[in-house]
């Protein structure tokens, strides 16, 4: 099916009013994985902006019309894990098991969770929305936040100028565990994203499948709601977020051999508005080792 | 000691407005308070604040649920049934309208009310609805519990002189009326 | 996962959550049906979920469309436009 | 019929959980309680238990596994000691609060640091305030029916909490001794398959623990304390239910030991019990009019009972294989002081600490205890803490 | 000269935490903590405090990190929420038993389920038996200038223990008041560096905590103990020489206000206590002789004090802003009980549970306790636990 | 200097009568690590075979001439971060900081800490004995367990054959941490492992240096003590253990182009005795696919 | 209830054989109890453990330190001063040597003794030492708390015919040296 | 950490932990010097580091050795027996 008949055909599994900012990228990915996934799922999604948000409700009032649990920062794919054996004992294996998780309770505080439950082969859909840090407490720094980037844990200031560290790249970390099916997409690229999902959605039948999604969040990163799919877009013609996957042991990468430069990348994001030209040229060299490490693994 | 409960829209600085007030106060050497209302909420959901002035040192660290002042930095929040609720006998409304007292729903034991429009000074000053710093403008004619001079201070050291302009236009503006004696 | 049973939100007992954020539009999209040439992408990229497909036609729903823009950004054909809520 | 065999507390602990089935087991090895661990994958690998067995990477994990297994409907079963129970303290918190009803057991161990492997019952004791139902075993039969008995207690619809079994480990853990091992059917029918709560699923859509603001969340910590005050009479009742079923029972939140016409009383937890009550016999040979009480539930706190146990003696003395860091004496000394600060007696009592990171508590230490509450038994007021050291 | 001016909660503490040097600072966001590691990354990386600032991925590593650092001579600093400390719970409760000096800040919050951000002082009460001192505060000036004073209380020889320095999350974390902000060079002074103890040094090669049989561990425990108990007057000292050096002073482990005459007294812990405190005021106004003890330290507990604070009194109620999970009351109530087990005075007395995840403690709600207090005192014996909502 | 005088030239930090077993591939390691690192070290080494052996110590005895800390099973590497940013702030950059941990340590209950340290480069050197099982606590299974190993946890039964899964590759997973340097190294090949050792602890005063080497236990594995070196050898030769490293961000693969077989090399190992055709094809399959990563991501 | 103390070398077999023990005395309708000591060490290590055999229900869990029986695996342990410490006046001790008793510095307070060549026999039979089954055999000469049929039966369950056979030899072999009535 | 210095264990104070490993032998590596070509391998390769080196030749420590026999596996020139030891 088209990407487009697939959203129009699907319904709105997520609270119709929720409080994610304007132009959220995370809003967009976790209303574009509901929709797919559908009611026949159990979902998880841990404290964060979409949580925060009241996807998975507050008191008395559901945030989905489907069953679905706050996990705690650090054990949503181990919980999950539990829901899953559960759903496979019963032979109720129609069921779609999703997290949604951001990058802190992914890559952080709960990596060695998810690390356990990819090891482990745990039937299940895991996708990080990857915002480049802790937003829903403030952004604070996470171990995914681009070098250079200021943050309220790593303000340009005196001593440092934004995050010392470069990203830590977790799909490819993760699809370095063998896992049934792993991907990164972006929303700016909605065709490949919604067939991501969806094959997500197959593999989590047999196996771990991981989805990372470059999540644009223009409170953090400050720019302007409406340029949060330009912010994607460039993100991944700059191959700051190549977008590939990995199935059957194949890496299959979506070539793009004349990138934009990192400096174009940054361009107009608050949070890079200190970056130095050293800085730059190291993200830039990040950037092209990374890029040039995913074609050698599809053996371009 | 007075008591003011403030009531706005998460992204009108209503946090920001409260904490100038302290300041205000503990510049001046009485004593302030505000303990922010803890929701979920985010931009546009209503939100509301507790703040203390007095002489005497503060010590409670309660909601404040009978205060002797309202602050509503919308007038669109009065359709809320939390609004004007435990509003003391006499107490006074401070309210950010365009509207006439009429029209507001002022309650029963409401005392002075005093009607500013803040949205359209910051209008017309920074080109985008930001009501907090006229809203103290207003406050600041109505209380004596922290000196115009300190709060007007406060509010230029933290957002610059222009607010303390659109504070001083509130302060001119402010339409005071009064409650007839019975 | 008491035994009270409300501890456990059930769905349609109480309502789904949902905010009024129709009310945090400043502006709002409106779409030129002339321009349009109906691909349907501010449809896929509106986080809303506001676009929706009718009668052949994608139309905007203003029920909890935030007015991010991004939909005016993203037509290919500028059939969206950004026009300012009248006031609050 | 049962069957009579040796085994160790370990042993009974896994063949206890495998006799009440259940559906998912996830658990991580640590010294004591690796056999646990073990000897339930041998069991379902082995295809004679028919659990879906999860492997995880740490305790930290594999309370969350059964904690997502439970939110699906399944009975669940894990085990851990000292620094694994450490590790997984946030989703043990949370399991409690959530209201999830499970059994895991504890092969207590000293807490680190000083760095140790060996028993102590302060791993248990220091976590009490996270919402568990918290029992201690004196012999392996019990271990293997308190697993039982718990699963029983948990489900209950009035308690709905889940369960820790406690046993010292090494001193019960590998301690070999006989036992009854019932038969599966005797077991199916004590304890029946619990009504599915199958929480999360899409037949029926529900949130599970959604933001929760104070109003509520008040009345859900007011049930839930309520429920583990109810949780004392269904112990009692269930304690009653396996002795009809099974010919034996334990004497529900504490066992009295010759405490009738006692004046001297010891309390204790765990396997100690066994050598206090060998002490009290000693003692009532030299004339002591000796008596014990075991404390076998620590959560809920027994306290009317033991109030009621203590009720016209003269002194007693609190045995704790741990700590109370705050007070200079064992926890469980403190609250039972604090059980009777309404009673009318003025007691002497002191508080008495052994059997830290496998210290041993001698049958010589406990007689030492009773003969030093008979000396000032008639001195009413607090003694010293006494250390069961040389 | 120190400079009067407004500052939240979670700003006090970090400025608190700035003045004393700290060598490193490792913590964890969370709400409502996660100001306090914002400022202080905002002033180590603007160039204002010579700290090394760690970026963690966990509240785990937070507490590890930093144990590293102590344990190689560092002075550290974190602080944490709820499930941040539920998380770091294992080298929590290693770090106080390897009796590493140190001071972590805690803006209280309720414990998840049912699921919460808001404020409760569930996380630190329920973590009160790992081994570390607790305090906590009423006022913001209370929080900067206990962080100070817990650093001289900690690194004491005497003592040798972590402390925490608590505060109601929200309720002082984000509640903003005037405030003295001490001199850099008052608070040196005041808190001269400690000395090194590089466990961790090649210049003395030494293994830090290498496995320990359990006569040893006996000893350890017992010191941890006993250096709990010396804290006591530590902690009052410490006190007096603050109050020497700037001026304010806290009363020690607990303050007494107007009990001397008092017939009813309340005890509260926390920011609550300043209501408490009015509604002293009020009910004295209405003719009841009131008073109010404020538990500063909960750990260790003042038993001594309380019971003679409570001496010749006739009644009190113990506000607890969490439960004790086992009793059907609030800890600090139990623990009063506790400390009251010996006294001669009959009491009439109640728990009162109150301010669960973020709910409010009113002035009535206080006032209320006292009222039913003054009604009763003439009848001892325990009233129900009053659960402080409508 | 060649790696002979190297090690005639250093002591013995480590305790002489260590009570590992017979053979133990683990004390072999150990032994090579602390006496190339030297005394002027600070060392970690958590719970496990080498702890229980009494490296660390015991009561008033310390198991070592160097400082030395057991830290937690999970919490090595940031434990040890604090140590080193000690180090660092003190501007005694001439201390070793190295941690000495398990697989269970390091792959599994101490990943996340692992990963964090990494993330944020502290200036250590961190080896991880690879015995793949928890072998102190009675070798039950852990993630770096290979496919098919009957363990105490993965019995070979009625139910299953040994473990399920393929082994966690954690090398390749800290290669993708971008990490100061990663090397995979066995004893061996004794020359290869000292050199890494060197640069690992050169390496460590930069940024995080991790070395991953392949430990053999013939307690757990059950083959013959005087098998240890030749097991090592067998796994090299047959790629199961493919020995390699990254500098600099490139790949240094040590080219093995023909390859015993994974049957091979299974021969005599207690573990695998029950192993099916089928396992071993797939364990086949697996070390043929990872060692074509390899060379990929080396640009053979 | 007789307390039995056993003494050996990590690898020698003294918890399986004492576990033989305990099946063999609740298979013949008495009671047994045996808790290992715990240590850190392995192979090759001293190690000990804690045997009980009784007519009636066994409580106490605590360690050994009047033994009624010292089962001594190896005579190379009685230069430690552990060995024969706490020996109850008149207590047996079974030993496996090949020594004369003048050279195993029997202590004064024991009673008979009992020598075995547990290590010659497994020898024999196994080209190795593992000298815990003939110990039982030994054992099952001097107690009559576990019957000498239940015990060869379970060593045979545990470890095979050839034990049994190693048990018997023991058991036939044992020589017992009286303690001189003084 | 505790104030009593103990708990730290200070090297040298109370000695090296060691065990007795040389009694876990039940054979013992002994080297033929006439084959051996000081290859250096079996130190190399010796867990215990009881293979040493002095004056010009590697010789075997009998002092912790625990007998695993990896030695005579290892060496090139087969200059290394396993000899029983003689009984206990
Ligand atoms: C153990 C624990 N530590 C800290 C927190 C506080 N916390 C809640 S959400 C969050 C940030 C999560 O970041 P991420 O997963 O990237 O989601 P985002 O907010 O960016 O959507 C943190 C630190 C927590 N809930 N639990
Ligand atoms: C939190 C925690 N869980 C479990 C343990 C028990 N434990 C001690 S060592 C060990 C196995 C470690 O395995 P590995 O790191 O591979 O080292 P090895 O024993 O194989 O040398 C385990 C599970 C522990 N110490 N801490
Ligand atoms: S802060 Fe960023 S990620 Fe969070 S809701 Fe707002 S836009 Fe989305
Ligand atoms: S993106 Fe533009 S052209 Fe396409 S459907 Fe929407 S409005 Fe029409
Ligand atoms: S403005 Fe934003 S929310 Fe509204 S329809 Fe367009 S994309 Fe959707
Ligand atoms: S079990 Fe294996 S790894 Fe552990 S000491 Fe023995 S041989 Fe070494
Ligand atoms: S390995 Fe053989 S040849 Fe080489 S030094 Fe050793 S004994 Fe000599
Ligand atoms: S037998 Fe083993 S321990 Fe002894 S010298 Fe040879 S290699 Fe070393
Ligand atoms: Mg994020
Ligand atoms: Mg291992």
């Amino acid at each position: 099916m088209n990407y487009l008949d697939v959203l129009k055909s699907t319904k709105n599994v997520m609270t119709p009013g929720s409080s994610a900012c304007q132009g959220c990228g995370g809003e967009l990915i976790t209303r574009r994985v509901m929709q797919i996934a559908g009611e026949n799922s159990v979902y998880a999604i841990p404290p964060g902006c979409m949580a925060g948000a009241g996807v998975d409700g507050w008191n008395f009032s559901n945030g989905c019309s489907a069953p679905i649990h706050i996990t705690l920062l650090d054990n949503t794919a181990s919980f999950m894990s539990g829901v899953s054996e559960m759903y496979q004992r019963r032979g109720r294996t129609d069921v779609n098991i999703v997290a949604i998780a951001g990058d802190g309770a992914t890559a952080d505080c709960g990596f060695q969770s998810l690390s356990g439950a990819a090891e482990r082969g745990t039937k299940m859909l895991y996708i990080c929305y990857d915002n480049e840090g802790y937003m829903n407490t403030g952004y604070q720094r996470s171990s995914t936040t681009s070098l250079g980037s200021s943050t309220s844990t790593t303000p340009a200031g005196a001593a440092i100028n934004g995050k010392e560290q470069q990203q830590k790249y977790l799909p490819l970390i993760m699809a370095m565990h063998e896992v049934e099916y792993c991907a990164a997409a972006s929303p700016s690229n909605m065709p490949d994203l919604v067939r991501k999902i969806q094959k997500g959605l197959e593999a989590g039948k047999r196996g771990f499948a991981y989805l990372h999604v470059f999540s644009p969040c223009p409170t953090g990163w400050k720019f302007a709601p409406d340029q949060s799919i330009e912010v994607g877009k460039k993100a991944v013609a700059s191959n700051m977020f190549p977008i590939w996957e990995k199935e059957n042991g194949q890496f299959k990468v979506t070539v793009n051999r004349n990138p934009i430069s990192v400096a174009e990348f940054v361009k107009g994001i608050g949070k890079f508005s200190k970056l130095t030209a050293d800085e730059i040229d190291a993200i830039q060299e990040m950037v092209d080792r990374r890029y040039q490490t995913l074609l050698h693994l599809a053996g371009e | 000691m007075i008591e003011i409960r403030l009531h706005g829209r998460g992204g009108q600085g209503v946090v920001k407005a409260s904490h100038i007030v302290v300041r205000a106060a503990v510049a001046g050497g009485t004593y302030g308070q505000f303990i922010p209302f803890f929701g979920v909420e985010r931009k546009g959901s209503p939100v509301f604040g507790f703040l203390r002035l007095s002489h005497t040192p503060i010590r409670r660290k309660t909601q404040i649920y009978h205060p002797d002042i309202l602050m509503i930095f919308d007038d669109s929040l009065i359709s809320l049934p939390a609004a004007y609720e435990g509003l003391k006998e006499g107490g006074m409304v401070i309210i950010n309208t365009v509207k006439d007292i009429e029209e507001l729903n002022i309650p029963e034991q409401a005392g002075d009310v005093a009607l500013v429009n803040a949205t359209g000074i910051s209008e017309e000053l920074f080109g985008r609805n930001m009501p907090n710093t006229s809203m103290l403008g207003a406050l600041a004619k109505v209380t004596d519990l922290v000196s115009k001079e300190d709060l007007f201070n406060e509010i230029a050291a933290a957002f610059g002189e222009k607010n303390r302009t659109a504070a001083q236009k509130a302060y001119d503006s402010v339409k005071i009326i009064k409650k007839e004696a019975e | 996962m008491m035994t009270d049973k409300r501890f456990v939100t059930p769905l349609g007992n109480d309502g789904i959550y949902c905010l009024d954020t129709a009310a945090w539009r400043t502006h709002r999209p409106v779409m030129d049906k002339d321009k349009c040439v109906n691909c349907g992408i501010c449809m896929s990229f509106c986080p809303v979920n506001s676009v929706y497909f009718e009668e052949g036609q994608y139309l905007i729903s203003y029920d909890y469309c935030k007015g991010c823009g991004i939909c005016a950004v993203e037509c290919p054909k500028k059939a969206i436009g950004m026009k300012p809520e009248g006031g609050k | 019929m049962a069957k009579y065999t040796a085994m160790t507390g370990n042993t009974a602990a896994y063949n206890g959980a495998a006799l009440c089935r259940p559906d998912l087991i996830a658990a991580y090895p640590i010294t004591p309680q690796s056999s646990v661990v073990e000897g339930l994958a041998g069991l379902v690998y082995g295809g004679k238990l028919d659990s879906n067995f999860v492997q995880v990477e740490s305790e930290h994990s594999a309370m969350s596994v059964v904690q997502g297994a439970a939110a699906a409907g399944g009975r669940v079963f894990t085990a851990t000691s000292a620094q694994g129970l450490a590790l997984m303290y946030e989703p043990y918190f949370r399991m409690s609060t959530l209201r999830i009803p499970m059994v895991m057991a504890i092969a207590t161990r000293e807490m680190t640091s000083p760095e140790t492997i060996w028993s102590g019952q302060q791993d248990a004791m220091s976590v009490r305030e996270a919402g568990w139902i918290q029992m201690f075993c004196e012999s392996n039969q019990e271990i293997l029916d308190m697993i039982i008995q718990a699963y029983a207690i948990a489900e209950n619809k009035k308690v709905m909490l889940p369960v820790n079994v406690c046993y010292d480990g090494f001193y019960s853990s590998h301690l070999i001794e006989g036992i009854q091992l019932p038969e599966q059917a005797e077991v199916d029918a004590f304890l029946p398959r619990h009504d599915e709560y199958a929480y999360l699923d899409p037949a029926h859509p529900a949130a599970l623990d959604p933001l929760t603001p104070g109003e509520l969340m008040m009345k859900y910590r007011k049930k839930h304390l309520e429920a583990m005050q109810e949780a004392k009479a269904v112990i009692e009742e269930t304690d009653a239910a396996f002795a009809a079923h099974f010919g034996r029972n334990y004497g529900g939140l504490i066992e009295e030991y010759k405490t009738e016409d006692a004046d001297v009383v010891l309390l204790t937890v765990g396997g100690m019990s066994g050598t206090g009550k060998d002490a009290v016999d000693a003692a009532r040979e030299k004339g002591i009019k000796a008596g014990l009480i075991k404390i076998r539930f620590i959560r809920p706190f027994p306290a009317e009972r033991i109030a009621k146990a203590l009720a016209g003696k003269k002194a007693f003395a609190v045995v704790d294989r741990s700590v109370s860091f705050g007070w200079n004496c064992g926890p469980m000394y403190m609250e039972t002081k604090a059980a009777l600060a309404d009673a009318d007696e003025k007691y002497c009592s002191f508080s008495a600490i052994g059997g830290l990171g496998g210290a041993d508590i001698s049958f010589e230490y406990l007689l030492g205890c009773i003969e030093k509450l008979e000396a000032k038994k008639d001195q009413p007021g607090k003694r010293d803490t006494v250390w069961l050291m040389d």
